[in-house]
């Protein structure tokens, strides 16, 4: 687990608005390659909203996002290139219900990354295995449970081989149980060194795989440090009074 | 029984075309008038004493048969044409005709017609659910010659239709085809041509199996007729019917003499009830249909058969 | 863990950003018409096309109808105003035939000295059915939803107010053998009951005690005739009365096509895909060409009677497939709780399960309002005089003879307005429903 | 293993019908037919009483009678010397034509106007939304009376193309537009292979059809090229190819030809005639169904999740890939039967063709020929039965469809 | 808290097939009055069923059930009886959303015991009051938390005095906080001497208030024993296996 200084996504002065609301206010955020950086903060903060702007599910209204050396703004060709670099997985899984498993990782490479059907199944196959669902494949999604969907979802995103990874709250639609084999999923790619966004309420997941915590409030960072500094010491009030609260609970 | 119904109602429940001038329709207070309502009238009138005693039904050439045979009708006096299978086959009675006419065609000035043999390719507006659609058919086939024909429901719609131009000419009845000129702002715009070609004889009718009811119909219509031949008019009926006169046929007619309204059911001045509603058939043709209305038809075959037409009533014995 | 970047990362913010207002271009009037007219090529090739095609309607349309004459005596007569005013060529609307027609329209041959009772009619038709379109009226309104029918019949029909109150005992009379049989005989028979007793009452009894009444206390008003009545009245009573008809007997084909009973299933789900699978223009025809078979010999009546009774059978169809998906959005664990509290089938559906479905089914059946008012139009094919109807017969008459678009578009005016506000009231009950249910 | 046996000690008692969950049902089930059956052998008998009173039968013999009548748009021979029988069946193809034609239309109008209702051009989406609404509020039958009276009153009649300066001219030489309906040019064949001129254009179908086979096989070509290596060849100006040169090619050598309409005697001659009365009554039953189509489009879209796009979009998918693979397949899935009944719908309605004159079997069957037999009887339950077999074929595809997509879940 | 000697439900070589499928096999149990039974298993293993039987929600093809010297067959008369002599409280309350809780409580007595409305309505706050809600009379089930609904749900039941209440998992729905206030109505009506059979997971309840602990699996009753000796000293290999899982857990 190593963090080089190369730098995969540097956003300065990033602005947005909805309408006359302005949601996120002033974001600066460097993230090198092979950083796992974990996002806090409490509901309506934009975390989402930022999140959502580094593959452009979002439009920034003023700033500067660079992610791998390309400049995010409306030239259509640099928002595919980085979003067939960035993998994202959703709070809701999103998985394409009329399609299979198979189906459902395969049919991104296929059509963006041009692979042979075989090749791409073959890789499919894989990231499937590593999620420990090889035997769904041939499953559709509405047949699984939560927790192997999630997977599916991850497995999917990992199938366009991204070099950056976004995880939108990945475990708060699933039941106790299955929020452990997800994170599991999650940890074994952290081991890998895949740079990791990932916004997340799981704080034990945070101390384990974190090099950084994010936190996040009325649009702006309010702090951030290594996790340990981050849980133990807190600086900012708004830290402080959240950290009591979702710990205390 | 038809009869009982209609006394237990109150009034008469008749169909009529749905707006044919001179015919059926209604003027401006909303009171049907015409030489087909008048039969109506005649018959509510030896009926239940009050010739305003018609419900009017208007009707359309498809739906007036259906019309009668579920009984929403007690007669039909649509200008419709007594044939053999509407007779038979549909089982209706035709109590007798009131108009002997026959098909025409009507035709702008302008297009330069005057023979109907002149149609071929002509686009023909006729009204479904008649005999005109089934002898348009004969005529053209035997004439070998083509057209087109717009099937329309009624009479106002193929009026629109033709003078829109829609269609090259507008066939039905050639009585029908004067009442509808005669609503046209240029009637002299337009010519009927010289061909008719079938026999249209055009009376009331009600439905088979009820044959009381079928007598009063026919009678009626027949002491409407009769009436003329003897010069019972509306002017005179009063006088005539306040004493025997010397004309027995006269007294049977009127009641003054026999037994003959009680041998129909009805009560003995039945006819001179009748009578009095519009008048005798010859005071209704003048007064609905007649050469002096916009209409103007001539008497032609509908005069009495002592003047040589075709009326021709049986005689009140 | 590396800890390489750990010092160079830690930040505090001490001081928040302000909220700021959005750079000009991203908001105000500008950035909305950019974003929602001009965004893109084909946005502004859309936006453009729009304009043309509103410009074209409303140019050759408003002109017409705004400088229409709204006072002549004939298309003649407006026709002379026309070129007086604005000259031969002009195209304008002779509204005059709506005011001069206006009443017609309404009433049909309604007796004009009796409009007040239409209209009195409508009125406390509206009254009726707030209670049961919205929830905030007192229940006790409902007591007079259910008297109303008979009066409003009585006041369109008039004859003597004792017909429809002897009509009216029957079902009070049903009302109390189920009350007093259902604990003696059990459910099943109490019903059965229920409807045989009122049955041989109105067979029997309630014509001579409804003549009976009526020489001791007359209470008559003047008789009008079906034929005389049309126009959008026409349309009312047609749609009214099929819906609220339709409703029991919907109800019962939709218990039916729910229920395990294989007959009654069967037979439920045929009555309802052979009505469905048929035009109504086609099911009105047999109303005016076949009933009179099927009846018994001598019976005849009314042609509206059985244009109602036809458009009660259709819409009973469609009121059931409505009913069925309330019935089916229940929980089953409304059906269980029902009966594990001992109530019996027909007390679970009475008390339990239809006053939830039928809520859940009362947009459904707007709906199906809404189709079947726009379908009364089809009667004029077997001559009744609805609003088209009179506009035949309106252009029929030699004043108005050549007039056409002035009597359609109000007509269609009319329609719209009405199908549009009750579509709008529907939504607006199914959003309520999906707030309330969640 | 015991298996349910009753109570001991109790034979079978009367109150068991009523009391006893096996017996109950059967017992309701009983009543309920016995009451059915003596509705239906009421409804029979009185039926049977009053045809016997009306001195009718019930026979079906009239069908095979001249009919005397003739119909102005025919899709197969026909004459007035055909049997009424025939006569049914030129308004079965003339209801079955419109309805074809209808769905087709209304389908393209309700997917444009129910996509562009959901643009994010203001303008345009609220001009979709009065479509809609205006359409749906306002009865059926008026926008078909209001479309005729359009086209009657708006346009020339034949005559007016006569003279030297005619009032009116035809668009490109080719299309007259008439109060009549519009004639447009037919295409006939100078050097033709059969004599029958319906064979010929069967010659020109199946080459077609092989056409689209061909195609077919070219889709399927690229599909498995794009598996293997990962790219799809362009192949539009191949399809385009072969959908037009071999068929072209057929026709040029069959020595077809423009033929065109002009004007001889009253009418105009040549070209294929469309009546007004056809025209008036597609465009009204399309622009009606379109309406509801459009409503049953724009809820399918919605009804796919936003996150659906997202995913895609996250995945680097192309909004158009995205709409192909992803938003549409589903969509379809909430669409198709909702507009598989309303195209049920659009057929039932086709049979206000009474309104405007139009031919169908409504008015064949079901109106002229009831009219001048007095078949009422026999006639209406030809017509309905025709009716229901239609509704019930297509209610039967909707639901080998609905199955065949219907979602797996756990 | 007294046993007696009555027998209130009898079940002798119960079975009931769904389909082909064999949910309950040769069910033997016999309830005194008074006995509180708590029914335990994995899910699936036919708990509900088994009780649902006993009110006749499913039927039974094999096998005699007697609920308090009235046999159940198809007998609507006794079905009847029975079921209004034994209340059943659902999972998901099954509350009736269009009546006020009153309304709930007084329909059955007022319609199938033909009690009057006042009577009804006196016995209705009674219960209510003895579940600690009877301020709540004149709201909507929809305006309750999720423990006030189930506990009107119980005095729902009660107000058709039954002689018998079975439970099928009443606390499962519930949030954490709402779990204990619905365990301590059921506690109290213990203390009162109703005869209970309770579908339930919270073992700390069933160790506080049970007579006698079910075990079921595979639609059979595996092992019955009264709960101490039934927590600390399971016999049966299943037993064994369930108790580890629900209790480390
Ligand atoms: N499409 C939108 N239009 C307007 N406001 C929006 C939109 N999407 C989000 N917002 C607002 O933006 C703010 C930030 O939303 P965001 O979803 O980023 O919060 P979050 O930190 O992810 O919260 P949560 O933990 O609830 O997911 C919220 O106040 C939200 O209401
Ligand atoms: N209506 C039904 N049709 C077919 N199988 C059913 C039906 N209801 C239940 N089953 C099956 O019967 C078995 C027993 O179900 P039951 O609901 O009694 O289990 P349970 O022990 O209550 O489980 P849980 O703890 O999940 O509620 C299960 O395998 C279930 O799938
Ligand atoms: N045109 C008509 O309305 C009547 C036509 C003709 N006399 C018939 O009876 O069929
Ligand atoms: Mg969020
Ligand atoms: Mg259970």
């Amino acid at each position: 687990m190593t963090v080089s200084d190369e730098v995969a996504i540097q956003i300065t002065k990033m602005n947005k608005w909805y309408g006359n609301f302005h949601v996120l206010r002033d974001i600066d955020l460097t993230v090198h390659r092979g950083e796992r950086i974990v996002i806090a903060g409490p509901s309506g903060s934009g975390k989402s909203t930022m999140i959502r702007c580094i593959n452009r599910l979002e439009e920034h209204q003023a700033g500067k996002i660079v992610v791998d050396g390309t400049e995010l703004g409306s030239d259509l060709k640099n928002i595919d290139k980085i979003r067939s670099e960035v993998g994202m997985v959703f709070q809701h899984f999103n998985l394409f219900p009329h399609l299979t498993i198979l189906e459902n990782c395969t049919l991104a490479p296929i059509w963006v990354r041009k692979v042979p059907k075989k090749e791409a199944e073959a890789t499919a196959m894989h990231f499937l295995e590593k999620v420990k669902i090889p035997e769904q494949a041939h499953k559709y999604p509405g047949q699984l449970s939560g927790g192997q969907q999630q997977r599916v979802a991850i497995a999917r995103s990992l199938c366009m081989k991204p070099r950056i990874m976004l995880f939108d709250e990945p475990t708060s639609a699933l039941d106790p149980e299955m929020i452990k084999e997800v994170l599991d999923t999650m940890v074994s790619l952290a081991e890998e060194g895949m740079t990791m966004l990932c916004v997340t309420h799981e704080m034990g997941f945070a101390q384990a795989v974190a090099n950084r915590v994010i936190f996040m409030d009325a649009g702006q960072i309010v702090e951030q440090n290594e996790p340990k500094a981050f849980f133990n010491n807190p600086q900012h009030e708004r830290t402080k009074l959240f950290l009591s609260q979702i710990l205390g609970h | 029984a038809t009869l009982d119904d209609v006394k237990a109602r109150g009034n008469l429940n008749c169909g009529v075309s749905t707006g044919l001038t001179g015919f059926s329709a209604p003027d401006a207070n909303g009171v049907w008038q015409g030489f087909d309502v008048a039969v109506c009238r005649a018959v509510a009138a030896a009926v239940l004493g009050d010739p305003m005693a018609v419900e009017f039904v208007s009707t359309t050439g498809q739906t007036r048969f259906t019309a009668l045979a579920s009984g929403e009708i007690d007669m039909l006096a649509r200008n419709t044409t007594w044939t053999f299978s509407r007779d038979n086959d549909l089982k209706f009675e035709f109590v007798g005709v009131n108009y002997y006419d026959g098909q025409g065609f009507m035709i702008p000035k302008e297009l330069g017609v005057s023979s109907a043999k002149e149609l071929d390719g002509a686009t023909v507006c006729i009204q479904t659910g008649t005999t005109t659609e089934l002898n348009l058919a004969d005529f053209f086939r035997v004439n070998n010659i083509n057209y087109e024909p717009v099937p329309i429901e009624t009479n106002a719609e193929a009026q629109q239709q033709y003078l829109a131009g829609a269609c090259d000419v507008y066939t039905t009845d050639a009585s029908g085809l004067a009442a509808t000129r005669a609503s046209f702002e240029t009637p002299g715009d337009h010519v009927i041509l010289p061909e008719i070609i079938s026999k249209e004889p055009l009376g009331p009718l009600v439905r088979h199996g009820d044959n009381e009811w079928g007598d009063i119909a026919r009678w009626t219509l027949n002491a409407l007729i009769a009436a003329e031949e003897y010069g019972v008019t509306s002017a005179n009926i009063e006088e005539l019917s306040s004493a025997p006169t010397d004309n027995p046929e006269i007294n049977r007619l009127l009641g003054t003499e026999g037994e003959l309204g009680a041998m129909i059911g009805l009560e003995a001045d039945w006819a001179k009830k009748a009578i009095m509603a519009n008048g005798n058939y010859g005071e209704i043709f003048e007064k609905t249909i007649g050469e002096n209305t916009p209409i103007g038809l001539s008497r032609g075959l509908n005069a009495q058969w002592t003047e040589g037409g075709l009326m021709y009533s049986p005689p009140f014995r | 863990m590396s800890d390489t970047h750990a010092q160079t990362v830690a930040f505090v913010r001490d001081t928040m950003v302000e909220e700021q207002e959005p750079p000009l271009s991203q908001s105000g009037a500008y950035k909305w018409i950019h974003e929602n007219m001009f965004s893109t090529p084909l946005n502004v090739i859309l936006t453009v096309v729009s304009l043309f095609v509103i410009w074209t309607v409303l140019s050759h349309l408003l002109p017409w109808a705004v400088m229409g004459i709204w006072d002549a005596d004939s298309l003649a007569q407006c026709r002379e105003i026309r070129d007086e005013i604005y000259g031969a060529d002009a195209s304008v609307a002779c509204w005059a035939v709506i005011s001069e027609r206006w009443n017609q329209l309404l009433f049909g041959f309604y007796p004009p000295e009796l409009y007040w009772r239409p209209v009195l009619a409508f009125v406390l038709f509206l009254a009726a059915i707030a209670p049961v379109l919205f929830a905030s009226v007192p229940r006790k309104a409902l007591w007079f939803s259910a008297a109303a029918p008979f009066v409003l019949y009585w006041l369109l029909w008039g004859g003597s107010l004792w017909g429809p109150i002897a009509v009216a005992a029957g079902f009070a009379l049903g009302a109390v053998v189920m009350r007093f049989a259902a604990p003696a005989l059990g459910a099943l028979a109490a019903v059965l009951l229920a409807i045989f007793v009122p049955l041989l009452y109105w067979f029997t009894l309630s014509g001579p005690l409804a003549g009976a009444l009526n020489a001791v206390i007359p209470l008559e008003l003047v008789n009008v005739r079906s034929n005389d009545m049309g126009g959008f009245m026409l349309a009312m009573i047609i749609g009214v009365s099929g819906i609220a008809l339709s409703l029991p007997l919907g109800i019962v084909l939709a218990l039916g096509r729910q229920s395990d009973l294989f007959i009654i299933n069967k037979c439920s789900v045929i009555f309802i895909e052979v009505i469905r699978g048929v035009p109504l223009i086609v099911w009105l025809f047999t109303a005016s060409l076949l009933l009179n078979y099927f009846l018994p010999p001598g019976t005849n009546f009314d042609l509206m009677l059985r244009v109602i009774i036809m458009v009660t059978l259709f819409s009973s169809a469609y009121i059931a497939e409505v009913v069925r998906g309330g019935l089916a959005a229940l929980p089953k664990g409304q059906y269980e709780a029902a009966d594990a509290l001992g109530l019996d089938y027909w007390k679970s559906m009475r008390l339990i399960i239809l006053p939830q479905a039928l809520k859940i089914s009362i947009p459904g059946i707007v709906n199906t309002f809404i189709g079947l008012f726009k379908d009364t139009t089809l009667v004029v094919f077997i001559g009744l005089l609805d609003p088209i109807g009179l506009s035949n017969a309106i252009r029929a008459s030699t004043d108005w003879n050549g007039i056409y678009w002035e009597l359609f578009v109000f007509i269609g005016l009319c329609f719209f307005i009405f199908c549009f506000s009750m579509g709008r009231y529907s939504l607006f009950l199914e959003k309520k429903l999906r707030r309330e249910h969640r | 293993m015991t298996t349910m046996t009753d109570p001991p000690g109790q034979g079978f008692r009367l109150s068991q019908l009523i009391y006893d969950t096996r017996y109950r049902s059967l017992t309701i089930q009983v009543v309920a037919m016995i009451v059915l059956m003596l509705l239906f052998s009421w409804l029979v008998s009185n039926t049977i009483h009053n045809l016997q009173t009306l001195g009718k039968d019930f026979d079906f013999g009239f069908l095979t009678q001249p009919s005397g009548y003739d119909i102005n748009q025919r899709l197969i021979e026909y004459d007035s010397q055909s049997t009424h029988g025939r006569a049914a069946i030129v308004g079965i193809l003339n209801t079955l034509l419109v309805a074809v034609l209808g769905c087709a239309l209304a389908t393209v109008l309700g997917v444009i106007a129910g996509v562009l209702r959901l643009s994010n051009n203001w303008l345009v989406s609220r001009l979709m939304a009065v479509y809609v609404e205006g359409f749906r509020n306002v009865p059926l039958l008026l926008w078909i009376v209001l479309i005729f009276a359009l086209m009657t009153e708006s346009t020339p009649a034949p005559r007016a193309f006569r003279g030297d300066t005619p009032d009116a001219s035809m668009l490109f030489d080719a299309v007259a537009i008439t109060n009549r309906g519009v004639y447009v040019p037919a295409i006939h064949f100078a050097s033709p292979f059969f004599t029958n001129g319906a064979l010929n254009w069967l010659v020109v179908l199946v080459v077609l059809g092989a056409s689209i086979f061909a195609i077919q096989r070219l889709r399927h070509w690229a599909t498995a090229k794009q598996e293997a290596t990962g790219d799809r060849p362009t192949t539009w100006y191949l399809i385009l190819g072969i959908l037009i040169l071999p068929t072209g090619l057929l026709m040029l050598l069959m020595g077809a030809f423009l033929d065109m309409p002009s004007l001889q005697g009253f009418n105009f001659g040549g070209g294929i005639h469309l009546r007004n009365s056809l025209i008036a009554l597609w465009l009204a039953l399309s622009l009606y169904t379109g309406a509801f189509i459009a409503e049953i489009v724009r809820g399918g879209i919605l009804a796919v999740n936003k996150g659906q796009t997202e995913a895609a979009y996250a995945l680097g998918i192309r909004p158009s890939t995205t709409m192909n693979l992803v938003i549409l397949p589903q969509a379809l899935r909430v669409i198709i039967p909702p507009l598989i009944s309303q195209f049920l719908n659009l057929t039932k309605n086709s049979s206000l063709a009474i309104a405007v004159g139009y031919m169908d079997v409504r008015s064949t069957l079901g109106g002229i020929t009831i009219n001048q037999t007095g078949r009422e009887l026999e006639g209406m339950l030809l017509l309905g039965l025709f009716y229901l077999v239609l509704s019930l074929l297509i209610s039967g595809v909707m639901n080998v469809y609905n199955a065949s997509v219907k979602l797996k879940e756990r």
